[in-house]
């Protein structure tokens, strides 16, 4: 963990261009509104953390934001309007999600799972094949189905699937969450490799844990809605968490 | 409350339809029909809309409940109650000893053995004559006395819809129960009931024997009311009738069932339609009703229900 | 082997292998009553899979289980009626089913163990329905996890949510050895310290616990004896202490990305 | 499903007063179907010509329909519909399994009833018989029959190819045993249900009892069809003989290969030389648009008709179940439709089976896929 | 020559509910559903064929492939119409939507007894030629069709769903739907090629076998329940499972009528699938993951 802590200082100030942007976004399951007017900002070269309690209504941000969830309120990529635009265009476009919990296909192989992405983004075999050298285990059980994968394997492909794309925004819901310290590490130090060429990170989570030290900025969202924005740094959106909390 | 709404509304209803029937000998017959429909729709409640296992030999258990009315009655000069209980006691059995055959079997692999064993079954009553009487089945099974008790069609008639109404009072307070809900449970994560300490083909079993308890009932009362049975009585055919009932009804509460069942006898005996398109119309319905309302008519009903006394108290406040 | 009397599981010599990939090799594992027991080990280390057999969820390849000195073995159900509970790595829960009702199935558990039972439950279900002291017990035990509206479909839950619904439904199993798969994961403060409170009321009543987690500080903070599983055999076992300073957690765990290669052309 | 002719058939012409209802069960969307619908509307026909000469006692005949689709289940709530509904006559063009249900509410109801094709004597046996009756010649004749034909023909080893149908069953039950009876030997039994795919397996085991002659008691339909095809293919050189229904299923014919009818003797009913048969054809060719040809199940709905005429007429009156019913079991000496030229149907008190000997019977010899010219080995004499 | 001629039309037999459960499979593949209204698909393509050759004058050949694409309108439309929107509509459960197809079934029957007669019809015979006998056996033209076309169709299939993307899409779909939405793959495209496809093969299966013992309105059902039974018995795990399931359940029906006697039948061919599924409670080819 030392090296992340390295790491943090030499991180660099925000202030890229905003590549992605939400305004407005709010999300209705039948009665109930998961997530209510939140709107953030994402920079090119940027952590962006987005933290707040189960149920605050995270991944149905994300899930929004990627179209995959019907939902209303500006989206902004590149400048350009997304919102209406389906997955795939928006996929194309350079947007990529790591959802949360299991959403691979268990019956197709760890390469067939990779093709099936690489096929929707028009991307080259050459790319799966990059993306599954990423993940030694990966590696070497290609030909096993999915969905014998232990929890922690099926995560390194989930994360190997949105990387395809050689995405710009990374939307990542729980990234860390069943994987082992060590892989955590070297994969939030991919993180801030793709940030240093220009890539924005939403990092999703429900506590900052050991992405604190990688995140540049953050948002807290509690009940649907943000309790604070645009928080520079991981110690002080730590703080503003527990604030939104009620926990001093 | 809200518990007693279907107990008490099943009761006017069943009251309802008996008074309409009573002196009409075709009215009687529908509600004959009704009620058999019904004990078999009930009967495969529990498996099929609780449990999620599609069981196919329901014309088995209809079966056996008739021709144990038939025979007891007929051959070995039984009166009524004690047939009742033992073709019970039989359909129950051959239910475990099935379920337990087809243990291992889940979903639509069950389905595919279950069928192939209801086909068995109808060449064997074709085939032991003795006990059956193969292809002429029973006949003429007379009424019997209960004691001094004189038993009538109607009263068999009547005995029948108020057993309809037990069973599915019964069968609602089941599926909240903690039969009901392991049951629910298993459907979809064995994995996690098994872990909880359940065992799920226990459970199955047990629902399979229950089904088939309340499906032999149905056959009986048939039997008994129509005075005969025969191979050709209960054919796998109505069991595809019967998986329509629930959903038609709604799956939500075992009146789901009965009002399927209902509805059944309306649209393929009751109503005149022109071209005898019954079957047709049948099967529209269902499908009509499949797409709108996935809940069945009488979740459509309650679903009504409370939109309009949520309006209601939303107005008072 | 005659274990100690204190002993309450005791696993010797398992084994697991599928196809080429041999997840658990040799494993011998002990809950003393009282005790938890941390389990961490990197990705694929076999983990779930040892998990999944003490459990009967899978079934073993070799080796010899007992809970409190009796034979363990037969189906899951069977292990779990001698008093084994667990939760799932990834929640397993009925999502047609309300948050209640889910729970109600670990309530239920305990008078549907037998087929007698189960007609008993058949009888008493049709006439008594749904009884309030069950309501009552799976309502507590959503509370204790901070659960709310628990009329809602588990459909309608977070993964979040529906982990501590998982660690309800086996709580109120009163289980002697509860197998938690990554309780924590994706839970939040509140979940953390709600599913810690669980934990040490099983070592509190003197039962005891295997505690799978990635989250090293929080097993260790929690546990009383971490075990490391490394390509499915352990590779050490000790205090929390002992073991976070050893040289095996830090070579299979925090680096050392270079000795995990080629670690599955090994196992084949 | 069900329905009901509302108004009196042939309103036109028909005598005005209280009309005498003939209750139909039919199975209109069933497996009985293809034979059950040309059943009824031969009855129908029949009403109407009956209603244009003045209908019976001078009232009016309305015939009101209902379908139990042969479900047996169904069968006897759609019976009480029509008993409800004013039927002093019972007609069940339905499958046998869905009439036997039926048979003890006719018989509770005293409401004398046909079952114009049906063979299966059970439905006229004890118990609770003495309301229903049979037109078409009964099992035992045909047993008769066919025992009489293989013996002239010189064939003693037969073998029987049977549909797996309860209707059937009841059938061999009689059939068998009164050919072997005869001193025939039936050598082999082979069944298959009447969906199956395939009977290659019973035909080869047929061919290895070496039978002189495979006699076919089936219900016609996919499985005759399959079962000749296959017998043409693999083992053409035994003759086939089959029961009734394949001489009218032309849809069967043409299902099977060319030429694989060619020499299947079966038993047919109608024949040119008896004229009333001609009659029935011209005056169903003038009512009905559709009308292609003339079948047995035509004749026997049409002269069941005319059998509840005459016995109402001779009882003097429809509403007195038991007296119609009475007077069914006299009429000795009626002149059907079908059958040889001086065939006549006679019931009793203790035959309610109104055949009356071989004659209604004509062994016919396929030509092609065409039923030909009557078989010449052999013929039931009068 | 007895067992050689008994296994040529068990062979026959075998490819046919092959090809039925081979639809099946796709279906099962491409949107997670048994499709029951399978069998009523394979009974319209020849009826439709032969009304038209009765009714309309129209030629062999052009009819049977109406009525093939008749088959896939049916197969297409019971999913646009009805399975799409009951399944929206009902969430997990996947009842509606099973009992629903079971209506359609029987609609599609009724439907078929009205426009079609409710008698037995011909199928038309593609390749009029006398039967080949050699050495006692005979084998019929339909018999080389039915053999050479089914065949090629799991060659192709089986090819086209593991090694085209189209064919890895057509799996992700059916295996995880919602994943597949959240991914942005096109799942109601995906569905619709699906239950296309198998329309296209029950058409053929159903004008190739028809010519051997015909078809009529309820026919349907049964051909649903074999090719069904074919499917299970070969098991869901492979797009060869259908191809041994379908032989392997012909085989025992035709040489258990052979060797133990017709009578018997059905308690045999009970017995014989309650002791293959206790051995192999999910089929022959399986593809199980963990829970
Ligand atoms: N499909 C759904 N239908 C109805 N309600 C839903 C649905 N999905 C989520 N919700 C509700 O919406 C709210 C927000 O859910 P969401 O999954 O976005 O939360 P989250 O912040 O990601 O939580 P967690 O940290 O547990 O993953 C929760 O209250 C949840 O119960
Ligand atoms: N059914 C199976 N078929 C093939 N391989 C399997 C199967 N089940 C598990 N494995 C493999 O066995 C190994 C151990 O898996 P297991 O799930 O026990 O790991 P784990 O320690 O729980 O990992 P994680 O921390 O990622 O959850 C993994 O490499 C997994 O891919
Ligand atoms: C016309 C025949 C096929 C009728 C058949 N004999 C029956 O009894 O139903
Ligand atoms: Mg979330
Ligand atoms: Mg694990």
């Amino acid at each position: 963990m030392s090296s992340a802590d390295d790491r943090a200082a030499t991180i660099a100030p925000v202030g890229g261009a905003t590549v992605f942007s939400v305004d407005g976004l709010r999300v209705v399951y039948g009665k109930a509104t998961a997530v209510r007017d939140v709107s953030l900002e994402l920079t090119g070269g940027a952590v962006t953390a987005l933290v707040g309690p189960n149920g605050a209504g995270k991944s149905s941000a994300l899930l929004a934001m990627y179209g995959s969830v019907p939902a209303t309120g500006r989206v902004l990529l590149d400048g350009r309007p997304v919102d209406g635009a389906p997955v795939r265009a928006r996929a194309r476009a350079g947007l990529a999600l790591v959802p949360q919990g299991r959403q691979l296909f268990p019956r197709l192989t760890v390469r067939e799972n990779l093709q099936i992405m690489a096929d929707l983004l028009g991307v080259g075999p050459e790319r799966v094949d990059a993306e599954i050298e990423r993940f030694p285990i990966l590696a070497t059980r290609s030909r096993a189905l999915a969905g014998v994968l232990s929890g922690g394997e099926q995560q390194m492909l989930a994360v190997a699937r949105a990387l395809l794309g050689r995405p710009r925004v990374l939307l990542l819901d729980e990234l860390v969450t069943g994987l082992a310290p060590v892989v955590v590490n070297s994969l939030l130090e991919t993180m801030v490799d793709l940030t240093r060429e220009g890539v924005a990170v939403l990092l999703a989570m429900p506590s900052l844990g050991a992405a604190g030290p990688v995140v540049d900025r953050g948002y807290v969202l509690v009940r649907g809605e943000l309790a604070a924005a645009d928080v520079r740094g991981g110690a002080a959106l730590d703080d503003a968490y527990r604030a939104a909390l009620g926990m001093g | 409350m809200r518990g007693l709404v279907g107990p008490v509304v099943g009761a006017l209803a069943c009251g309802a339809v008996l008074a309409w029937s009573a002196g009409s000998g075709y009215a009687e017959g529908l509600v004959a029909l009704g009620a058999t429909y019904s004990l078999l729709a009930l009967g495969m409640w529990v498996p099929f809309v609780l449990g999620g296992s599609l069981s196919m030999a329901y014309s088995v258990y209809l079966a056996v409940g008739g021709y144990v009315v038939g025979f007891g009655i007929l051959e070995l000069g039984w009166p009524l109650l004690p047939c009742l209980l033992v073709g019970i006691v039989i359909a129950v059995l051959v239910a475990v000893a099935l379920g337990a055959a087809t243990r291992r079997l889940s979903g639509f692999y069950l389905a595919a053995v279950t069928l192939l064993a209801a086909a068995a079954f109808e060449a064997w009553l074709l085939d032991a004559t003795g006990l059956t009487g193969g292809s002429t089945g029973l006949r003429g099974i007379p009424l019997t006395a209960i004691g001094s008790l004189e038993i009538t069609r109607w009263g068999l008639l009547v005995t029948a819809v108020v057993l309809t109404w037990v069973v599915a009072v019964l069968f609602d307070r089941l599926r909240s129960s903690n039969f009901g809900v392991a049951l629910r449970a298993q459907r979809h994560v064995p994995a996690a009931v098994q872990a909880s300490g359940i065992g799920t083909q226990a459970l199955s079993l047990v629902g399979q024997g229950l089904g088939a308890a309340v499906a032999a009932l149905g056959g009986a009362f048939f039997a008994a009311i129509n005075s005969g049975v025969g191979p050709e009585t209960f054919t796998p055919n109505l069991v595809f009738l019967a998986i329509f009932m629930p959903l038609i009804g709604g799956v939500r509460t075992a009146w789901g069932a009965v009002l399927g069942a209902a509805l059944v006898v309306v649209l393929t005996v009751y109503v005149h339609l022109p071209g005898d398109a019954g079957s047709l119309v049948l099967s529209l319905a269902a499908l009509v009703i499949l797409l709108l309302w996935p809940n069945g008519l009488l979740g459509q009903l309650r679903a009504g229900v409370d939109r309009l006394s949520n309006t209601l108290r939303g107005g008072a406040s | 082997m005659n274990p100690p009397a204190d002993v309450l599981l005791a696993a010797a010599d398992l084994t697991k292998s599928y196809g080429g990939v041999q997840a658990v090799r040799g494993v011998n594992l002990e809950v003393r009553s009282g005790e938890v027991v941390g389990l961490v080990g990197p990705n694929g280390a076999g983990k779930t899979t040892l998990v999944d057999i003490i459990t009967g969820t899978q079934s073993a390849d070799g080796g010899r289980l007992t809970l409190a000195g009796r034979r363990l073995n037969g189906s899951a159900a069977r292990r779990a009626r001698a008093g084994l509970g667990r939760t799932f790595q990834h929640p397993l829960l009925a999502l047609d089913l309300t948050v209640t009702e889910n729970i109600l199935v670990g309530v239920a558990a305990r008078k549907l163990g037998t087929p007698w039972g189960m007609v008993a439950a058949v009888f008493d279900g049709m006439v008594r329905g749904v009884v309030a002291a069950d309501v009552h017990r799976a309502v507590a035990a959503a509370h204790v996890m901070g659960l709310e509206r628990l009329d809602r479909p588990c459909a309608d839950l977070t993964l979040g949510e529906q982990r501590l619904v998982e660690v309800a439904r086996v709580l109120v199993q009163e289980p002697r050895v509860v197998l938690f798969d990554e309780p924590f994961a994706g839970a939040d403060a509140n979940g953390v310290a709600g599913i810690s409170a669980v934990v040490e009321k099983v070592r509190d009543e003197g039962r005891g616990a295997i505690l799978v987690d990635h989250n090293v500080d929080l097993v260790s903070s929690l546990a009383d004896r971490v075990v490391v599983l490394d390509q499915g055999s352990v590779g050490f076992s000790g205090t929390p202490d002992e073991c976070l300073a050893s040289e095996e957690m830090q070579r299979i765990y925090f680096v050392g990305e270079v000795s995990r290669e080629g670690v599955y052309e090994q196992r084949g | 499903a069900c329905s009901s002719g509302g108004a009196p058939s042939g309103a036109g012409s028909a005598p005005p007063g209280e009309p005498i209802v003939f209750g139909v069960q039919q199975d209109a969307n069933g497996p009985s179907s293809s034979y059950s619908v040309i059943t009824t509307q031969a009855i129908k026909d029949a009403a109407t010509r009956i209603n244009s000469q003045g209908g019976i006692l001078g009232r009016p005949v309305e015939v009101k329909v209902a379908s139990d689709d042969s479900d047996p289940t169904r069968a006897p709530a759609v019976t009480r519909q029509l008993l409800e509904g004013g039927a002093d006559v019972m007609f069940f063009t339905t499958s046998a399994g869905a009439a036997i249900q039926s048979k003890p509410l006719v018989y509770e109801a005293h409401v004398p009833s046909f079952a114009p094709t049906t063979f299966s004597t059970n439905l006229i046996a004890a118990p609770q018989g003495d309301y229903s009756f049979l037109i078409a010649n009964g099992t035992p004749d045909v047993a008769k029959l066919y025992a009489d034909a293989f013996k002239a023909a010189g064939i003693t080893r037969i073998a029987v190819f049977s549909d797996a149908s309860p209707t059937i069953a009841a059938i061999n039950k009689v059939l068998i045993p009164g050919i072997t009876g005869a001193g025939i030997e039936v050598v082999s039994t082979e069944q298959a249900p009447a969906d199956a795919g395939d009977v290659s397996a019973q035909v080869q085991r047929i061919a290895s009892a070496r039978p002189q002659a495979i006699l076919l008691s089936t219900l016609g339909g996919p499985i005759e069809a399959l079962f000749h095809n296959t017998a043409y293919l693999q083992t053409p050189e035994i003759p086939r003989f089959s029961l009734a229904s394949i001489g009218n299923q032309p849809d069967v014919w043409d299902q099977v290969q060319p030429d694989a009818l060619n020499g299947v003797v079966f038993i047919a009913s109608l024949t040119d030389k008896n004229p009333r048969t001609a009659d029935l054809g011209e005056y169903l060719k003038g009512e009905r648009s559709d009308f292609t040809r003339l079948t047995a199940y035509d004749a026997q709905g049409y002269d069941a008709a005319y059998l509840a005429k005459t016995a109402i007429e001779k009882a003097g009156s429809p509403d007195d179940g038991t007296a119609v019913a009475k007077a069914i079991e006299g009429i000795t000496d009626y002149q059907p439709h079908f059958g040889q030229a001086g065939y006549t149907l006679r019931f009793g008190a203790d035959d309610h089976d109104g055949s009356n000997g071989p004659c209604g019977m004509i062994l016919t010899e396929f030509t092609g896929n065409e039923p030909g010219e009557p078989w010449s080995r052999y013929q039931p004499s009068c | 020559m007895p067992l050689a001629n008994i296994a040529v039309s068990a062979i026959e037999l075998g490819l046919f509910y092959a090809l039925l459960a081979l639809a099946f499979l796709l279906v099962l593949e491409g949107s997670a559903f048994f499709n029951f209204g399978i069998g009523p698909c394979a009974m319209f393509a020849p009826l439709f064929a032969t009304w038209l050759v009765r009714s309309g004058d129209v030629p062999v050949i052009p009819a049977i492939l109406a009525g093939i694409l008749g088959a896939v309108v049916l197969s297409v439309l019971t999913e646009v119409l009805v399975i799409r929107s009951v399944e929206r509509k009902s969430g997990t459960d996947p009842l509606p939507a099973l009992v629903a197809v079971v209506a359609v079934l029987f609609i599609i029957e009724q439907l078929a007894g009205l426009i079609f007669g409710r008698a037995l019809t011909p199928g038309q015979h593609v390749w009029r030629h006398a039967p080949f006998r050699f050495a006692g056996i005979v084998v019929t033209p339909a018999q080389v069709l039915l053999t050479v076309v089914t065949l090629a169709t799991f060659v192709l299939v089986a090819t086209w769903a593991r090694r085209s993307s189209t064919g890895r899409l057509l799996r992700a779909v059916g295996d995880h739907q919602s994943a597949a939405r959240l991914l942005g793959l096109p799942v109601a495209r995906v569905r619709l090629l699906a239950f296309g496809i198998a329309g296209l093969i029950a058409g053929i299966a159903g004008v190739l076998f028809a010519p051997k013992a015909g078809v009529h309105f309820q026919t349907g059902l049964t051909w649903s329940l074999w090719g069904f039974l074919a499917l299970v018995v070969g098991g869901t795990g492979s797009f060869w499972g259908p191809l041994a399931g379908g032989l392997l359940l012909a085989f025992a029906q035709t040489f258990a009528s052979y060797w133990f006697g017709s009578a018997a039948t059905d308690y045999l061919t009970l017995a014989v699938a309650l002791a293959f599924f206790v051995a192999r409670p999910t089929g022959l080819f399986t593809r199980t993951v963990r829970v």
